[in-house]
């Protein structure tokens, strides 16, 4: 009997982990193959599956644990435009060096994000609106810095370059296999399932989502939980702005534009629930991979543009679908 | 007549190698910025119907939404499908340097649409000269417009863009001749219609005396056209755009239609997209490293003609 | 033992929500090794005086001592610190969290790397678990426990802090009387060792059994404090109630007409199982009309899950036997199907299930039978106001006014709300989980009397309830489910708690040995 | 005593119109002035002001109802896409009649809405992410109508014109005063508020957002509530669609994108609950002027536009804490 719940519900713990199985079957049947290989699974092409996930990868892994204590970022994306901004404004204009842009542009992640906190758990208002407006903000402040155009990243010692390590982020590694960005998406999220395993951190911040008024009354600082969350989320979306920056040799204020949704969409996917006080990090990644999983055997297909949006629609549709499956709470 | 130059002696390489004459069969990888443009979906369209026109050629499209990140990974992923051709219509330069020069270096020939990318791995740029448009529409309204002088208000596009900033410079190093053309106030319309119209509703109520708006696109230049006629002042003033899309909902239509007073074609360069391709994969000939179209005005004379060339089929 | 040197002195405390003066000069003490009861009616402001002394409720007039130092208390983590634990009324727990998690949420143990130590949290749960003689598995979510057992984790979980002073508000509404007699060993222990603990019930056969001392609040004032093995219980309520209640525990037996309702045989098996649910697995009963039929059980029994299936709120699968209201056969697949019916469900969590808190008395005591009121979907205001008020009337509800959200009502004044809801519907059959769970002893008069009432107009009752006095008092018959089975019936008029009791443990309720 | 009470309680509840009122006096004191006239207050730009947000008024009605029930619907401004693509296709290419095309444009907004309302009542998907799939399907379906260009749209009886009736709709009535947009949303607006005050339906509605299982329990057709309110918004926002095609000429697929986040800041500054069961229409209608006027007077300002990001953040994140003064409950 508890023998065979627990396999039923090892089996729906990870049942994010099979949509993405699924998916990935589908995918390599559904693959264009050329000279008889199957182009999907070619190691070049699985590579830039996540590379291509990365950012968004990183940001979700911040955002499940907003979306735990049952609140919302929706400024993630302006943050990682604002980020990327300021990596190239430090490193090239006011030629910084690498540690110092990077802490920088960290700190202001991490600092943007604990306001949102403050607003949310200090006054009180959702964080649904607090984030809209911090999009806002985090958007004017980049177009701002940058003086509203993207700002090209070249490397060297000279003047006006960025210091070469900074363009050794943009790399690939492992006998040029494994792009660095993968490498610290991967970091990133294994760091942040132990953090949920081992801390008691962690159990405040589900108490917090799942019953906030009984998290206080057992003593949990729910208010520094909060912030603390909030600032975490906003850490993860400047550290992937800078690896987007390095990606793509630029910072420019416009980037980032709706990713704050595909985010969302990786989390839920991954089986967290927007209700909070439920859900998991490694669903998240499953998810996210799931989403660049997709992307990517539609563009190898050269499905219409259109058409895409469709069935991309239709999946997420299924896959949270498939998420009611588990047995209900 | 086309202005032309040849930059670097260099021939593309990547021509010779991927050619396998008219008997090949050739599959051409179209990666476009943002379709949401009207511009850009034109663009496409142009492709797609002068490509119906070569026999050898399997044109495919992606689209980036406006996402530098969506725009690499779809390059990337025409590399992995092993592309014989690739045309893209960057969303910024800088970003896609690198995924460009990836192709470049595979052996892909590339064709570079509209806007640049950073150096030369690429084997052709095709793209019209946004501040050569922008002083073409000073001219006009100097020269035909606002001979004696008056007041201009400006809609700019996106705050940031390149061709904003371009069709601005443009315009206004060439109404300095007349001390007495004035700017009295621009503002911000985004490229969009509907932001074009909120945006003139203000301007409207602050500037008394307008003489000609100048809009970076013909999308904002309409939504200001109905923003003046809401309030009866449609007649006060003249409307020019810019980019002369062929297309019902298109800039000719509105002069045409004595909207606008005129309008100047940026080319979406989808046919002669197609023509270069051509020249490379099929005849195996080489092609200028970069082709810049000219300008076009056109004004109550011209558009229905113009209208009708560009849209043969109907 | 009042004149101990007290443990906590309260002295001249007040404290008003609005227009309602939930404590008035209340002077309390507790002494250390006492059990001092407190009882009342329900919003008589009990839960109020004790949030003040556990730090939750901060803003009130008056002050507090403990060992003679006046204190003052920011949060509830104040209050721990000082060693003073509070068991709340309404179960506060983390659903999503487990048993362990939820006993040492906010102190957490650790290993030496500061990480959480979850096997000594796991194992340190287990033992306290056992201690107050329950058996479930520490690493279980507690969402999925049922209420009873939710109440015992709480108890282990004050239990952890090893507080000097213990709240008790309610601990037993939801426990059956197996489970309260293990509670009042451990209370026993404790009170060895020198806790005090101050203790909220409205069973008052409870009192009378466990405490040393007991204080009766009456709209917010002290009324007495008495030695309750003094007084019987009817002088208690009548100090509680203010007036003598008399014939508590019993309904005027009303001829019973035809049968209204008859269950053959009937079984569900989940297409989804969840644990720890137990659905019908082959329930026989019936229920004529003007008749009160009550349901026996353990925890876990499957009373509740009886209720739900014949109110069509059961999980989906596949259902055998046969359902029959007033002769024909009829399939309940959702609430809406079973009011149609006429048959109404007042159920077991009235905050989770019953109410929708921050809405006001009026829209929720209306909701049920909004298409009586006005025409083409229009509500007719006046009408809707006239029958609310009415029903609060009738029940005797405590409230301010109509519009004022239902969740500041007390607890059983929102118990009284779910009631008058589902009778507004002039349902033919009523059933109730645990109607009484948190009513005061003067409200469950009147509950009762209303039953008796309305079984006199042919209505039938089926109710569920873990307390036996009650079965045996407001029943005609009691039906006994185990396991998700019917196992016995008594007719009231010949039985007792003791023959009840027996057949709900049957032969599996060895586990408490020594009883 | 109940007295005071019931009179701060009345102020409280009237707190986002006092937002409004703070922004249109602030509105009133920043305006610049032309020969001495405020130009704010004159009638032509206060039409200006209201006929701007009547659009995303009518969506944010919806949007009201929907957050009302505890969802979120982010597929009205795809919708509004969709359906001025619709009115102009049906009208203009498919030379259909002014009756018959608005009638099916809302017929398919209503139907949208509800299939949505249906995935998220009856398979039990979050509404969060059963609307970003629908925002990208109706996005698709409005590329793919179109042709992915705008259906320009002009007036007349001939072949490839569209009636004058509709022509109207864009126009100004009560002495050129009114323009019928705002006219729309007046009418939509105070049918929401009556119907919210007098119906059984909205009792239901707010009993379903308050507290879904006690709705349940108590007889409430939860699921026909759900589908109705996702399918009532749906049919506001190909409403809002008809009036952006006759305002614009044009119907084109890319209309409306970010619209549902601007609805939203409406509902919410106007102190409806993201949790659901509480708030109302006259406020969000409260909220859509607010955030009207604010952009007028920007503009009338001739703000930088990066700076305008920052002042509505900032309006925004304080007209939510102003919400946050009413007495606690
Ligand atoms: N948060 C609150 N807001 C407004 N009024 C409240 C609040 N909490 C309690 N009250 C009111 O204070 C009074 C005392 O409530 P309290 O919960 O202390 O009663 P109680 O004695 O514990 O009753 P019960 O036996 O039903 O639990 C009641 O009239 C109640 O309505
Ligand atoms: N493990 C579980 N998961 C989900 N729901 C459960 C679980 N256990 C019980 N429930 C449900 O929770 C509710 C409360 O259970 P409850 O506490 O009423 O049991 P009980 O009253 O002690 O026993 P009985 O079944 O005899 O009523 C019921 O609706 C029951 O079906
Ligand atoms: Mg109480
Ligand atoms: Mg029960």
């Amino acid at each position: 009997m508890t023998e065979k719940r627990s396999i039923v519900a090892t089996l729906f713990r990870f049942q994010s982990v099979f949509g993405l199985l699924a998916v990935f079957i589908a995918a390599i049947i559904f693959s264009p193959r050329k000279n008889g290989a199957i182009l999907f699974v070619s190691a070049d092409n699985l590579a830039n599956v996540v590379r291509a996930v990365s950012e968004i990868g990183i940001i979700a892994v911040g955002m499940t644990f907003v979306i735990l204590i049952g609140g919302i970022d929706l400024s993630v994306g302006a943050v990682l435009g604002l980020a990327a901004v300021g990596s190239a404004v430090l490193m090239v204009e006011s030629d910084w060096g690498f540690l110092p842009s990077v802490l920088l542009v960290l700190v202001i992640g991490l600092i943007f994000g604990a306001l949102q906190g403050v607003a949310t758990a200090m006054i009180g208002i959702q964080s649904f609106i607090v984030t809209l407006a911090g999009l806002q903000i985090a958007r004017g402040l980049a177009r701002i810095w940058s003086g509203g155009q993207g700002v090209a990243i070249a490397y060297g010692d000279g003047p006006h370059e960025a210091p070469n390590s900074f363009a050794l982020l943009g790399e690939r590694t492992f006998g040029g296999l494994v792009p660095i960005p993968v490498l610290i998406f991967a970091v990133v999220a294994i760091a942040a399932v132990i953090f949920l395993r081992v801390s008691a951190f962690s159990r405040h911040l589900y108490a917090v989502g799942g019953n906030e008024k009984a998290a206080r009354l057992s003593g949990v600082p729910v208010v520094r939980v909060k912030i603390a969350v909030f600032a975490i989320c906003g850490l993860l979306a400047s550290l992937a702005g800078i690896v987007h920056a390095v990606q793509l040799n630029q910072g420019s204020p416009n980037d980032g534009i709706g990713y704050e949704l595909d985010a969302i969409a990786a989390v839920v996917i991954g089986g967290t629930s927007l209700a909070g006080g439920r859900g998991s990090v490694a669903g998240t990644v499953a998810g996210a991979l799931l989403l660049g999983v997709l992307n990517n055997i539609l563009a190898l297909n050269n499905i219409d543009s259109n058409i895409q949006l469709l069935i991309k629609g239709l999946v997420i549709v299924a896959a949270a679908a498939l998420q009611r499956l588990r047995p209900a709470s | 007549g086309t202005t032309s130059d040849r930059t670097g002696g260099s021939p593309s390489d990547g021509a010779s190698k991927s050619c396998k004459g008219a008997d090949g069969k050739y599959t051409i990888g179209m990666s476009q910025a943002n379709v949401a443009e009207p511009y850009r979906q034109r663009m496409d369209d142009d492709i797609r119907a002068a490509a119906k026109e070569v026999p050898q050629f399997d044109v495919k499209f992606a689209d980036a939404a406006q996402d530098n990140a969506k725009q690499v990974a779809d390059v990337d992923n025409y590399i992995t499908q092993q592309i014989d051709l690739l045309i893209i219509s960057p969303n910024e330069a800088t970003p896609l340097t690198a995924v460009v020069k990836k192709a470049f270096d595979k052996g892909i020939p590339v064709l570079v649409l509209d806007r640049k990318v950073d150096g030369d791995a690429y084997t052709g740029f095709i793209g019209g000269d946004n501040v050569q448009i922008g002083s073409e529409a000073g001219k006009y309204v100097a020269e035909k417009l606002l001979p004696n002088g008056g007041n201009i208000v400006e809609l700019k596009g996106l705050a940031g863009a390149t061709p904003q900033a371009e069709r601005h410079q443009g315009f206004v190093d060439s109404i300095k001749a007349n001390p007495k053309i004035k700017i009295i106030a621009d503002a911000s319309g985004d490229w969009l219609r509907e932001k074009g119209q909120a945006q003139m509703d203000a301007l409207l109520k602050a500037n008394p005396k307008i003489d000609v708006v100048y809009a970076h696109n013909d999308p904002m230049a309409e939504g200001a056209y109905l923003a003046a006629k809401s309030v009866g002042r449609e007649k006060e003033m003249k409307f020019i755009g810019i980019d002369a899309l062929p297309i019902p909902s298109g800039g000719i239509k509105a002069v045409e239609q004595g909207r606008l007073s005129a309008t100047f074609t940026y080319p979406t360069n989808g046919k002669e997209a197609i023509a270069a391709a051509k020249k490379l994969l099929v005849d195996c000939g080489t092609i200028e490293k970069s082709q810049v179209l000219p300008t076009r005005l056109i004004d109550k004379d011209n558009a229905a003609k113009i209208y009708a060339e560009e849209n043969p089929a109907g | 033992m009042s004149g101990n040197a007290a443990l906590v002195r309260m002295s001249r405390i007040g404290k008003r929500y609005g227009g309602v003066q939930a404590c008035r000069e209340v002077d309390f003490s507790l002494g250390a090794g006492e059990v001092h009861a407190l009882l009342g009616e329900n919003g008589a402001g009990k839960s109020t005086l004790m949030k003040i002394l556990s730090g939750d409720v901060t803003d009130f007039d008056g002050q507090i001592e403990i060992d003679g130092t006046e204190v003052l208390f920011g949060a509830p983590t104040d209050a721990q610190a000082a060693g003073i634990a509070m068991i709340h009324q309404e179960l506060d727990l983390v659903p999503g969290l487990s048993v362990a998690d939820n006993i040492f949420l906010g102190r957490e143990l650790r290993t030496p790397l500061r990480t959480v130590d979850r096997r000594r949290m796991d194992r340190e749960a287990r033992a306290l678990l056992e201690r107050s003689g329950v058996r479930i598995d520490p690493r279980r979510p507690v969402g999925e426990l049922r209420v009873g057992e939710q109440q015992l984790v709480t108890i282990a979980k004050a239990i952890s802090l090893d507080a000097r002073v213990l709240i008790m508000d309610e601990p037993t509404s939801a426990l059956t009387s197996t489970e309260v007699e293990r509670l009042f060993d451990v209370i026993r222990e404790l009170r060895r060792v020198g806790v005090g603990i101050v203790y909220i019930s409205h069973r008052m056969e409870e009192i009378a059994q466990i405490a040393d001392r007991a204080t009766v609040l009456r709209n917010g004032e002290i009324v007495t404090t008495f030695d309750p093995r003094t007084l019987t219980t009817a002088e208690v309520v009548e100090a509680m109630v203010g007036r003598p209640v008399q014939t508590l525990f019993t309904t005027p037996d009303t001829d019973t007409g035809d049968e209204l309702l008859r269950v053959d045989d009937l079984k569900l098996t989940a297409s989804r199982p969840r644990p720890g649910r137990r659905d019908p697995d082959g329930i026989s009963l019936t229920v004529r009309a003007g008749e009160i039929v009550g349901l026996c059980g353990l925890l876990g029994a499957g009373r509740t899950e009886l209720l739900e299936t014949l109110y069509g709120v059961a999980p989906t699968g596949t259902r055998s036997g046969r359902i029959l209201l007033q002769g024909k056969e009829i399939r309940p697949r959702s609430p809406r199907q079973a009011l149609a019916y006429g048959i109404g469900l007042v159920p077991e969590d009235r905050r989770a299930s019953g109410l929708v808190l921050f809405h006001s008395i009026l829209a929720n005591t209306v909701l049920s039978s909004l298409p009586s009121y006005g025409r083409l979907g229009v509500i007719a205001r006046r009408q809707e106001r006239a029958a609310s008020v009415t029903m609060a009337d009738r029940l005797r509800l405590k409230f301010g006014r109509l519009q004022d959200e239902v969740g500041t009502l007390s607890g059983g004044n929102q118990q009284k709300v779910v009631f008058g809801r589902m009778l507004l519907t002039d349902p033919k059959l009523l059933l109730l989980d645990e109607p009484t769970r948190g009513v005061d002893v003067g409200a469950k008069a009147e509950i009762y009397r209303l039953l008796g009432e309305l079984a006199g107009q042919g209505l039938g009752v089926l109710l569920a309830s873990s307390e036996l006095p009650e079965l045996i008092g407001v029943c005609d018959r009691v039906v006994v489910l185990r396991d998700g089975r019917d196992v016995a019936s008594f007719s009231t008029a010949e039985s007792s708690e003791g023959d009840l009791l027996a057949a709900a443990m049957g032969e599996t309720a060895v586990i408490g040995e020594g009883r």
